[in-house]
């Protein structure tokens, strides 16, 4: 079968992977380089837990050919807390329950840290619709919104 | 109640930071050297007699290891209540001579890559002869509908009877008493559980020929003795890990993906992953019952609700699953927490040609409270009486029976009620406020709370 | 005016755990010789966090701290059989189990601590991972040094089994009469909505709901459960089915396009309260909550829509097309009459 | 065999050579949000994937008329066409943030009802789409070529060409929760009011209303040369629902949407008017 060598900065560190034509950033996160914070949730690109960020946007991982980010940069959960402590997000998600069975998790994080790179104090209203494309079905939501509130408090500190 | 130390804390999730920082391991993120990907060839129609399975062409695609079909499957009955008694068997793990809905697993392609088992599933070419699908609970009832089981039925049999029932006081008589009859019809279309994370698992055969099976099952020893029947080995030769599931809700009770990716890592000798796609959540995996229910409560002036009939059909779609249980629960909660001194119930699980219903987040439940609660409503709109008072008044005490004959202990429903008007702000009245679940009437002299069947 | 706004109540009963075959679930726990204690289970965590309870239950009875007790679950090879997670059952059914190997263990503790400290067992207490005697709290010996002791001076074993089974029982064919729980566990839910009666469309704005739930060991995450549950069954009372047009087949859903669950931007504002009567069968208490709390709204959300708009749609989901539908049918049977 | 090649043209020409060459056998994506769950699920097998995303097709320009936007600019830059109101408004309100990174402009048009949100606003904005080659055609006639089956469907769409509103214009979708929704229906409007105060133009489209996004040209009658008021805003909503050609799925049924577009052309005209009133 044919491949193709891509070469991308993930979290932080040059990469380079080959794959065959269409495989998905997604498919190579967690088959290839066996970082498997981002999940397989539907594969069809409607539930966000395959969210990560790709030059800073939040993108869906599991739709996107790791081809077409050849010189981008994508940022993983695993990305979040490489140096040892948590991330703020990280912080707030666990103190305040936003996380019951977890697969929504990260790429609940992710999308969150999308929106507090560009709006660093959200409104609830903003947080809502930041998080609209990522489903929980465990938490109805309201510990994730909370979570996020209090994150952005604390990288305002 | 007495103050306990940690007990009564909020304190963190054990699992928490792993979750945070996507260090859980799941089972979709067990991967092994040589690892292959099974997918599931499935029945276009919704029932229909197999002629034949033609699987060349699939087998023909580079990359394909191995098709698995019911003839690898050493004992194809999957019936996964049959351990605690419940039967007669009829499900096969894949289908062989006929198939009893849309989805209905045929046969398994394990390939190389998920690519390659994906396109090979759609070279498989299956000739079936379709036939009259039976989809609706009432029609499945009917004399002239086709009988879809092979005993004769469209119903579970419970103890030689179609229907499970309760027989509660004299209900006819009741009704007959009543100032008021409430009727109401309450239906429920199948819901899916909706974990984010869909059903998988992994197997990888060991050198002493063990199989070590990871799952995202809810009920680890329950999965592995279905397994261990369905492969016709001692539970011993397996060996199930798990634990950590991402989302549940009575979706992961079912045996339903490691009785098949077992024998294909058996077949192959290599470790194998199934992983269900979500389209195959939807359509495929088992939902919540649609129901049909018909309630008819007798009630007097003053609100005491002396008599209730049901009937209710739960839909069990092609197979048993969990549903003759569901079934079995619901007629148990028909009463639901009031006293009612005379209860009819006779409450059908019904087999229709749709994915099987199972076990959900208080399936047969559910469902009861959906129709009481509703009726409770009706019934305070007919009489004219506000509703929460309604409630209270019927609300059981703690010492009065039940319909199914278990005496109501621990209960503060009553409590309940009055905490949720406080925190919506609504005022009770002083006698609503001052009841309790303790009182049986004696104290206060009031009329409502005789005891189980001996009110009239 | 378009927008009409009803309230409406429900109130439910949930039982804890099954009761078809038998009910068992088993525990097992020892001590390292660093004094932690080892809880072995083939239980299993959902999410609503069967792990962190359990481990709250043993250092409850075991009289050390949380840290010092280890959950190690999810393999049949090692750990005991437990029917699985399901029916309200696991926090009851393992809690019980936990709280039986915990004392079977404690009692082994004590014993090597009372040689140790030439003491009789029955004066002894553990708190905070020390021993003490009764009274006198200065004669005392830490749990590590009284496993170090049992393990490498007595040669005897801290560990202690647990089963919790509720019986099989039967259903009487004639009469239902049967006893299908070990304990029931209450709510009431109050639901404010929104209608627009030109379109059907049914907002969530507020969720009530009073919980009667027995013990809780772990407020925070009765909580979750409470939040969670009521947004899956908002789901459930006004989106959600495999078949939208049930019994037909047809436009059988296969995305998240088309299966529409509750977003972030649908949760309503929730407010809860939880009522603490213990059960006097579950561990310290408990009776469950893990099934029920989707149940209470779907109700309370119908009866809300009555209160609102004068119609009783009782065919879930409660879809906007089925409001209108009966909105119309009501204003055919006003003009009509 | 899985998918052999995937080709990254770095220019439309490029792209339009690779079409020609492979024909049907190619399966082009721009932001990929509707061909790659489809390759996920199994449902379809191309060997040939073709990509947009580095062919330059995703340029954005403000002029004092028009705005031209590239055929893969993606939903999150659409959003943020402030001079757009109505297209904006339908960017802002498809899927998620991460999906509208993904989705194109151009996809849009291609999407299946009662997907292709953008198709109603473009429409009642008067858009024109511009083909590889030099070809530019109406909106509506893009849509109509491609139901025939005939040319539009093959040739690679490079940019929409988009008037700014002369006059007040309104985007309404109705869905089935509060976002990320898939429509049940949506309205998009622009409706010009002379100096005397009468509806000197109205553009009135329709989206998942039949089986591509629609103008509602009757509906748009009732409102010319008359002095919009609540009852012609009716009746004009009255035509829409006559007109339109809903169907039945998942979402809702086809008795629903035609309903809806009568409620919502109705809403959708009166805020422009009550804009327009409020100026």
């Amino acid at each position: 079968m044919d491949t193709t060598t891509v070469t991308f900065t993930l979290n932080g560190t040059t990469t380079a992977l080959a794959v065959s034509p269409l495989t998905t950033l997604r498919t190579a996160l967690r088959e290839n380089l066996h970082l498997s914070a981002t999940k397989a949730g539907c594969s069809q690109g409607g539930c966000g837990s395959c969210t990560v960020l790709v030059d800073g946007e939040p993108t869906l991982s599991c739709l996107l050919p790791l081809a077409l980010i050849e010189g981008q940069e994508v940022t993983t959960l695993e990305g979040l807390s490489t140096r040892g402590g948590l991330h703020p997000l990280q912080e707030a998600f666990y103190d305040r329950f936003a996380a019951q069975c977890g697969y929504c998790t990260p790429g609940m994080i992710m999308a969150a840290k999308a929106l507090l790179d560009r709006n660093a104090q959200p409104t609830r209203e903003e947080i809502r619709e930041a998080l609209v494309g990522n489903l929980c079905r465990c938490t109805g939501y309201l510990p994730i919104l909370e979570a996020v509130e209090d994150a952005a408090r604390r990288l305002s500190q | 109640m007495k103050q306990l130390g940690i007990v009564g804390q909020s304190v963190k999730r054990r699992d928490g930071l792993g979750h945070v920082t996507g260090q859980t391991q799941y089972v979709d993120d067990v991967f092994y050297p040589g690892m292959l990907w099974l997918r599931m060839v499935r029945s276009p129609v919704a029932r229909g007699a197999i002629r034949r399975i033609d699987t060349a062409r699939a087998e023909a695609l580079p990359g394909v290891v191995a098709i698995v079909s019911a003839g690898d499957v050493p004992n194809n009955w999957y019936t996964i209540l049959g351990l605690i008694g419940v039967g007669p068997p009829d499900e096969p793990v894949l289908a062989h001579e006929e198939v009893m809905y849309q989805g209905e697993p045929i046969c398994a392609v394990v390939a190389e890559t998920e690519d390659i088992a994906n396109e090979a599933t759609s070279l498989v070419k299956l000739d079936i002869e379709e036939l009259e699908p039976v989809l609706d609970v009432e029609y499945a009832l009917n004399a002239e509908a086709p009988v879809i089981k092979k005993w004769g039925s469209n119903t579970f049999i419970y103890d030689g009877m179609n229907h499970r029932r309760l027989r509660f006081g004299d209900v006819d008589a009741a009704l007959k008493q009543a100032d008021f009859v409430v009727d109401g019809t309450y239906r429920l279309s199948p819901i899916e559980h909706v974990p984010l994370e869909t059903h998988c698992c992994v197997v990888k055969p060991e050198p002493d020929g063990r199989l070590t099976v990871h799952t995202n099952t809810q009920a680890l020893y329950f999965s592995m003795d279905n397994t261990a029947i369905i492969l016709q080995c001692p539970s011993n030769q397996l060996r199930f890990l798990g634990g950590t599931v991402g989302g549940g809700f009575g979706g992961k009770v079912d045996v339903i993906t490691e009785p098949v990716t077992c024998i294909a890592a058996l077949k192959t000798r290599r470790p194998v992953k199934w992983r269900w796609t979500r389209r195959e959540e939807f359509q495929n995996s088992s939902t919540r019952a649609g129901v049909k229910m018909e309630y008819r409560d007798g009630v007097m002036r003053d609100g005491r609700i002396i008599a209730r009939k049901v009937r209710s059909l739960q839909d069990a779609g092609a197979y048993h699953r969990h549903s003759p249980y569901g079934a079995q629960k619901h007629m148990a909660n028909v009463g639901g927490p009031y006293s009612i001194p005379n209860v009819w119930a006779d409450v059908y699980c019904v087999y229709t040609n749709r994915q099987p219903s199972s076990a959900m987040r208080g399936f047969g439940v559910m469902e009861a409270s959906f129709a009481i609660e509703v009726q409770m409503e009706k019934i305070a709109r007919t009489i004219g009486m506000d509703s929460w008072e309604l409630r209270m008044i019927n609300a059981y005490r703690n010492g009065q029976m039940r319909p199914v004959r278990k005496v109501v202990e621990d209960a503060a429903l009553v409590e309940t009620l009055q905490a949720a008007a406080e925190l919506a702000g609504h005022e009770l009245p002083a006698h609503l406020r001052a009841m309790h679940s303790n009182d049986t009437g004696e104290q206060t002299g009031n009329h409502a709370y005789g005891g189980g069947g001996s009110r009239l | 005016m378009t927008r009409v706004r009803g309230r409406g109540i429900a109130s439910v009963n949930y039982p804890t755990g099954m009761n078809l075959g038998g009910d068992p679930t088993q525990a097992l726990i020892f001590c390292q010789p660093t004094g932690s204690f080892t809880v072995k289970l083939s239980s299993t965590d959902l999410g609503q966090g069967l792990k962190t309870v359990i481990g709250q239950i043993a250092a409850e009875t075991l009289g050390v701290p949380l840290e010092g007790v280890i959950i190690d679950t999810g393999d049949t090879d090692s750990a005991p059989h437990c029917m699985g997670t399901f029916a309200s059952r696991a926090t009851h059914r393992v809690g019980n189990a936990v709280i039986m190997a915990a004392e079977e263990a404690k009692r082994a503790l004590l014993e090597v601590a009372a040689d140790e400290m030439e003491a009789a067992p029955q004066d002894l207490v553990v708190e905070n991972g020390e021993v003490h005697v009764k009274g006198s709290p200065d004669r005392k010996l830490s749990v590590l040094d009284v496993a170090l002791a049992a393990h490498f001076k007595y040669g005897r074993t801290i560990s202690g089994r647990g089963i919790f089974l509720k019986p099989k029982g039967g259903v009487d064919p004639e009469t239902g009469a049967c006893d299908p729980d070990s304990t029931e566990a209450h709510a009431t839910a109050v639901a404010e909505v929104e209608v627009d009666t030109e379109t059907g469309e049914v907002t969530v704005l507020r969720l009530f709901g009073a919980y009667e739930v027995g013990r809780q060991v772990n407020p925070a995450m009765v909580e979750g459960q409470i939040v969670g549950g009521a947004v899956m069954g908002m789901g459930h009372a006004l989106m959600e089915t495999v078949f939208p047009y049930y019994p037909a087949q047809d436009h059988h859903t296969s995305s998240f396009g088309e299966y529409i669950v509750p977003t972030a931007m649908d949760a309503p504002q929730i407010e809860t309260v939880v009522l603490e009567y213990p059960s006097s069968n579950g561990p310290y208490g408990v009776k469950g909550v893990g099934e029920m709390t989707a149940n209470s709204p779907v109700p309370a959300i119908v009866n809300a829509i009555y209160d609102a708009v004068g119609v009783w749609v009782t065919d879930l989901p409660v879809t906007p097309e089925k409001v209108l539908r009966a909105l119309e049918d009501k204003d055919r049977a006003l003009s009509g009459s | 065999m899985t998918v052999t090649t995937l080709f990254t043209p770095r220019s439309a020409d490029e792209a339009v050579d690779l079409m020609r060459r492979h024909g049907s056998d190619l399966v082009v994506l721009a932001g990929g949000t509707i061909m790659m769950p489809m390759i996920n699920d199994g449902a379809l097998f191309p060997r040939q994937v073709m990509s947009l995303r580095r062919a330059g097709l995703d340029g954005l320009h403000t002029a004092n008329d028009h705005v031209e936007i590239g055929a893969t600019a993606n939903l999150a830059r659409v959003a943020e066409v402030n001079a757009l109101p109505p297209l904006a408004e339908a960017a802002r309100t498809v899927g998620g943030p991460a999906l509208r990174t993904m989705a194109t402009i151009g996809g849009n048009l291609f999407a299946h009802p009662p997907h292709g949100d953008l198709g109603a606003p473009l429409l009642a904005l008067d858009a024109e789409v511009q083909l590889a080659g030099g070809r530019v055609l109406a909106l509506e006639d893009f849509y109509a070529e491609r139901a025939s089956g005939s040319r539009a469907g093959t040739e690679l769409v490079t940019a929409l060409r988009v008037p700014r509103p002369q006059g007040q214009s309104v985007y309404l979708k109705c869905g089935r929760r509060q976002g990320n929704t898939t429509s049940v229906i949506a309205v998009a409007v622009q409706v010009m009011i002379g100096s005397d105060g009468t509806c000197s133009d109205a553009r009135i489209a329709l989206g998942a209303a039949a089986s591509h996004p629609m103008r509602a040209r009757r509906a748009e009658e009732q409102l010319r040369g008359r002095l919009p008021d609540g009852e012609i805003c009716a009746a004009a909503a009255e035509e829409a629902m006559a007109e339109c050609e809903p169907f039945t799925d998942a979402i809702a049924s086809d008795w629903y949407r035609r309903k809806m577009i009568g409620v919502y052309v109705r809403r959708a005209l009166e805020a422009t008017l009550s804009i327009h009133v409020g100026q």
